[in-house]
């Protein structure tokens, strides 16, 4: 047993720390936008993620016929938990679900497309899978992809597509088999952002960032652009989230969060008394404090069950993942009780106790209970392949 | 024992309920979020002549007469529509002030006033760095000849901008008092602060404010027992407006999980999600009893030194928990602007942190069963 | 609107009130059987209901031409929450579920029998609904009841029959109709409890009364004992509990709870330093108190909805049900905290805090979530017949 | 990182497994609540001799020399079993203080005959009317001569039936002392009180008993020092026993949840039902982790100050959650003797108020993150 990294891996948390900490980039590193600070969606965040690849740290996990290094997942990790602890954009959706998916089920031909691109930051990526009808039960996707000569034509929706609006390719489930089961009738398409037909609706959030819908209307993909098998696209996308959970949600915002609110619990004064005197703020920060220990222990228990190889983590990381995302929301529900009536000042005013941070985070993290499967579907998942119970609904 | 509404009453709550609809639809709402009047005039004026702005304010001053009963009700109205108004400050606070603690003159000059809508009051309370208790009031009032000197900073200010007169609370030599000033005296700063919840509120800066003796309402040294006092019937008043919010927050979500499929099922056919539901309305129903029984034993000139503090304190983490299970169950599109449950979320929190907070609610009420 | 009581119902309630305090009893008034003090179990409790029957305070909302005085509901719930108020045996079975069975479906012969001696606490009664397959899901009883000439022979198992060991008759559910649907198939019976073939099996509980678990082999029962109509059973019961949860589950034993706490807590010291000072205790006790306020309104909320008449107040004796044993756990665990350690010192030793009264109710009150229809059922409850929600399992 | 065992803890794992399926099956578990004794001397013997009683005592006095997380392991499934031994008392802390504080002649004394199981220590600590901290200890040790005289109440101390010295917490005029008291000494009487659990616990009373200086554990006034820091440690082997309860709980439950039916379903089929299993199971997974952790790095040398606590404090919150949602999932068998899960439910609040209570926890974690 052992908690702490190898020697190789603090050196790689040393190496990533220090040149965060050179490379410092109020621009780039903005933690006040909460889970969004993961995107590349700015030119200065772009060009940060380039400074990356020019390290050589995307892809590491790959293998080295594709310019990887195939080192272990561990690294991806500390790489990305450090990235999300200064607030940097993270290495996401190429390297891991786009990336690796084509690796193992990608033509010749796509794979030369994009696979270099990612390693060198050059495209970024959105994901299409959600849409109005297809929530929680993602392989009730319908946006329709009709076979047509040379290749396929799509209409319909996507919702939720956080990239949609500065992404350069996107990576879309489509219903091409609508006869089959509804698992077996979905593939995955490769299409440029910009192509004709796509119409990107920006969707605001209550956060300060937004997502969005795209509507389809006949937009035509040539049949090289179809990723894999036809009809093995919810198995893709599958077995993509399971080996990918690892770099969903990272804990470096709460522990960050955390940390941000001890800092001024410390220093605060009520009525001129210290703050941190105060028996509500005492028992809310140790239970804070605990909760976080807790969630970075279920985040270890993932992270070695991935590197123990074999199955996927699934059930660790939904367990990390219900558990995190909870703490999640009550660290800033808990954060604006301890600050009292000025936790109200909304964000980014110089009134607000830490600038607001707070009163942004507890909208901001609202949607983290339901996004990237709900807590509901996190516990049907552990009481189904954890637990062994029987479906139950 | 009988829970039924009078004719009376129900009629109040029927007609709030249809000058809300008619007057505050939820555009109405969405439009005034960070508006640095906060209320449209046109709303204000409509209630004013239905007469809701008066509605406990004495016949004699052309009130309505009622009591904190059937302010209830409007106010769980109120919190159902979402409504901005200054009602509270204005309506509830300010002329609850006057009436237990001003002059005849003060009375007269403003009661009537303020029930037609044509003045607006609002207390000017907190602090920066202070809390909710009478320590927590630290703005200066230097005696000078006949003369109030008054200076500091005040925040949360509802709706400070419309106000004619803020009812400010400050330390004299005497202990604290109850000062009205004039916003547009010399020395007063505005600066308008957003909040979560979008209302209109005013940092106010008062640098050697100067204001007549006159202007203390009620003796001196006395001005935290009036506001303490007023604010006991003012928290039954927020809890009614917190269970309003749950209730039509809750109503539109069992709605919306009657018709919406995941899985080929209603989402009220979840029985994780069906749960929640059943709990939230648990809540609702207790809470808004326990609000009527705090209101009507006010309305019986019975103390509510417990009931009006427990009445905030279950009301408003109701309001909060019953928002958070919705959102849940909305999905992903109650974290969009475009939906109207973020709009119930931001205010359940808003409301639980204003008005005397939980903690400060839990020390009065253990403080009432504990100490005496 | 009126929260208080009416002139009448108030005089009634000081007439309870006075009468319980001049027939205060130690032996048959006992807090610390917690929800075992309904049952008149013992000789002196039962002397002690003949003395209330003498009052004339036995099926008072009956017919008159049954011995009842026809008055609203209201006051059964007020002398009930009295005498659990008292810790005293409370009006029950009897004069509640099987009298106003028997007063509305009844053979006169039935009537005849038992009317009087209920109304005179002659005869003490135990109900058998519950079967090992048949907690939750009280139509699936399986009790089988054969006809044979002239009457029934009854075999299996009822679970839960906590009054077996004293009543006098038995008021049970067995299937007559096995073919015929679930709800269909069940018919009332009324046995002697001493009848051969009746064999009782105490089951001791978690607190310090026990249950009973009933095994029938080959019990008659003649024909007039069937009570109502042939396959009518399970309609009775349901009607039967809905228009007595009135009875079902008293505020009183909480609220009492709730003061001895606070008496306790306004004198007793830690360290020299009055408990009633420590920030936990205080906040733990306004919630509580906050808590018990809810539940009392949510019991006026039934009380005045029976009293409305039309339906019978299901939804809101749901939610009352649902809240309040909710409530009744927590105020014993958070008794358990405020006393600290002491609280493990077992009930009834002159070391505990108020000789142990609360770690006693957290082992009494255990069970308050389940029986009576748990508080999974009383939320489906809610959800299907209050919020309109669909069938969630 | 890494979250596996070495082979030896496994095997130390699966052996104590093994004994005590043998030797302390749930009869036994019974049989010993209430009992006097409080522990079967058999099962005893048979710990002592695979060296688990020993574990924590280095190899120079005959113990095993092993460190926190081998004891985890073990504590983990004596928490399973729900085994009535002294271990904690006798095992963990008595030895810990003497190896803390005690002289080379008391170590002598004692240790080996610990590691045999031949002799019980236990701490005699907590007072009527007192509570958890050092201002908890009052009974009195005065100084006369080279003796201290002892008068006062000490009560929840375990197993003092068996104890052949008390580590008896007083206060002289130097502070808090930790003072090796024989039990049938003059002056020391017993009364054995019920506890929730059933383990074995008394009262023991003191008058005037009069205890040599060398029967004190380290320099004066320190025991409070010694007495806090071992029972740091004595922390993380609770949480390990309160997650081994918690996880045998649940297991229980689910498998009876995967066969008893109700409305012709398994009870597992219910969303709500299988819901608060999930939960449970992240709670027990994520504190075990947790646990591990806070042992882990106690073996490493690192202080434990906060991961103790903390420990503690998440593992004995989630035992209780557990053993209420699998009494609530069993429904009314639940409720009686005959089945198990009443006895876990037991134990889960006695754990959670006994080694310092959640308000004290929460405090030293508050006290370590806040005060530095």
């Amino acid at each position: 047993m052992d908690f702490d990294f190898s020697p190789e891996e603090q050196e790689f948390f040393d190496e990533v720390e220090q040149w965060l900490v050179q490379n410092h980039d109020p621009v780039v590193m903005d933690p006040t936008r909460e889970n969004f600070t993961q995107l590349a969606d700015t030119p200065e965040r772009r060009a940060f993620m380039k400074k990356l690849a020019g390290k050589g740290w995307l892809g590491m996990s790959w293998p080295k016929e594709y310019g990887g290094q195939e080192i272990e997942g561990v690294y991806e990790f500390i790489l990305n938990e450090a990235l999300s602890r200064h607030a940097a954009p993270q290495i996401g959706k190429g390297v891991g679900i786009i990336g690796k998916t084509l690796i193992r089920h990608g033509s010749d031909f796509l794979k030369a497309e994009f696979l270099p691109k990612i390693l060198t930051a050059e495209v970024e990526f959105a994901v299409g899978y959600s849409e109005p009808e297809a929530g929680s039960d993602a392989a009730n996707m319908q946006l329709k992809a009709e076979k047509v000569d040379g290749g396929w034509k799509l209409n319909g929706q996507k919702m939720w597509t956080t990239s949609a609006h500065f992404a350069d390719w996107y990576w879309v489930g489509a219903r091409t088999d609508p006869d089959l089961p509804k698992h077996d009738g979905i593939s995955l398409f490769l299409i440029p952002m910009d192509h004709e037909g796509l119409e990107i609706q920006s969707l605001p959030t209550i956060g300060k960032d937004t997502t969005n819908q795209v509507f389809f209307t006949d937009v035509f993909v040539p049949d090289e652009y179809l990723v894999g098998k036809r009809g093995q696209g919810f198995q893709m996308i599958s077995e993509a989230l399971d080996l990918e959970r690892f770099t969903l949600f990272t804990l470096s915002p709460i522990s960050e969060r955390t940390r941000v609110l001890i800092d001024w619990a410390k220093t605060a004064t009520r009525d001129d008394k210290p703050i941190r005197e105060d028996p509500d703020t005492r028992r809310l920060i140790a239970n804070i404090v605990t909760d976080t220990a807790v969630a970075k222990a279920l985040s270890t228990r993932f992270v070695c069950a991935a590197k123990a190889g074999g199955k996927p983590p699934t059930i660790q990381s939904s367990q990390y993942k219900l558990f995190t995302t909870t703490l999640s929301q009550r660290v800033c529900d808990e954060a604006l009780d301890i600050t009292g009536v000025a936790g109200t000042i909304r964000e980014g005013q110089d009134e607000a106790p830490i600038r607001g941070r707070f009163e942004g985070a507890y909208r901001a993290t609202m949607n983290e209970t339901v996004g990237g499967g709900s807590s509901e579907i996190q516990k049907n998942i552990i009481a189904r392949r954890h637990l062994g119970l029987p479906k139950n609904f | 024992m009988d829970l039924e509404f009078t004719e009376e009453q129900q009629m109040i709550k029927d007609m709030t309920r249809a000058l809300l609809d008619e007057h505050c639809p939820i555009e109405v709402v969405r439009e005034m979020e960070d508006d640095p009047k906060g209320y449209p005039v046109g709303l204000w004026k409509q209630m004013a002549e239905a007469g809701l702005v008066g509605i406990l304010i004495p016949e004699r001053h052309g009130g309505g007469g009622l009591g904190l009963l059937e302010a209830a009700l409007v106010y769980e109205e109120l919190g159902r529509a979402m409504a901005p108004t200054p009602h509270f400050v204005s309506a509830v606070l300010g002329p609850g002030i006057l009436l237990e603690a001003g002059s005849d003159a003060q009375q007269e000059a403003w009661l009537p006033k303020i029930v037609a809508g044509d003045a607006i009051l609002t207390p000017a309370w907190l602090e920066p760095d202070r809390g909710f208790g009478p320590e927590g009031v630290a703005l200066a009032a230097k005696k000078e000849g006949d003369d109030y000197l008054l200076s500091g900073v005040k925040r949360h200010v509802n709706y400070a901008s419309s106000a004619d007169r803020l009812l400010v609370l400050a330390r004299s030599d005497d202990g604290i008092e109850l000062l009205m000033v004039d916003p547009s005296s010399e020395g007063v700063t505005l600066k308008q602060i957003c909040s979560q919840s979008g209302e209109a509120h005013y940092r106010v800066e008062l640098r050697d404010v100067r204001v007549p003796a006159n202007a203390r309402i009620g003796a001196a040294g006395t001005g935290w027992d009036t506001f303490g006092k007023v604010l006991h019937d003012g928290l039954v008043l927020q809890a009614a407006q917190a269970i309003g919010g749950a209730d039509r927050c809750l109503e539109n979500t069992v709605e919306y999980a009657k018709v919406r499929k995941q899985f080929d099922k209603p989402l009220g056919a979840f029985q994780a999600l069906a749960h929640y539901m059943a709990d939230a309305s648990t809540h609702i129903d207790g809470g808004r009893a326990l609000v009527h029984e705090a209101a009507w034993n006010r309305a019986r000139g019975r103390s509510i030194t417990r009931f009006a503090p427990m009445a905030k304190l279950f009301a408003c983490n109701t309001y909060q928990d019953v928002t958070r299970a919705c959102a849940q169950i909305w999905g992903g599109v109650a974290f969009t602007i475009e939906y109207d449950t973020q709009m119930y979320f931001r205010r359940a929190k808003e409301m639980q942190l204003s008005w005397w907070d939980t903690p400060y609610l839990e020390e009065l009420v253990a403080a009432d069963v504990l100490d005496s």
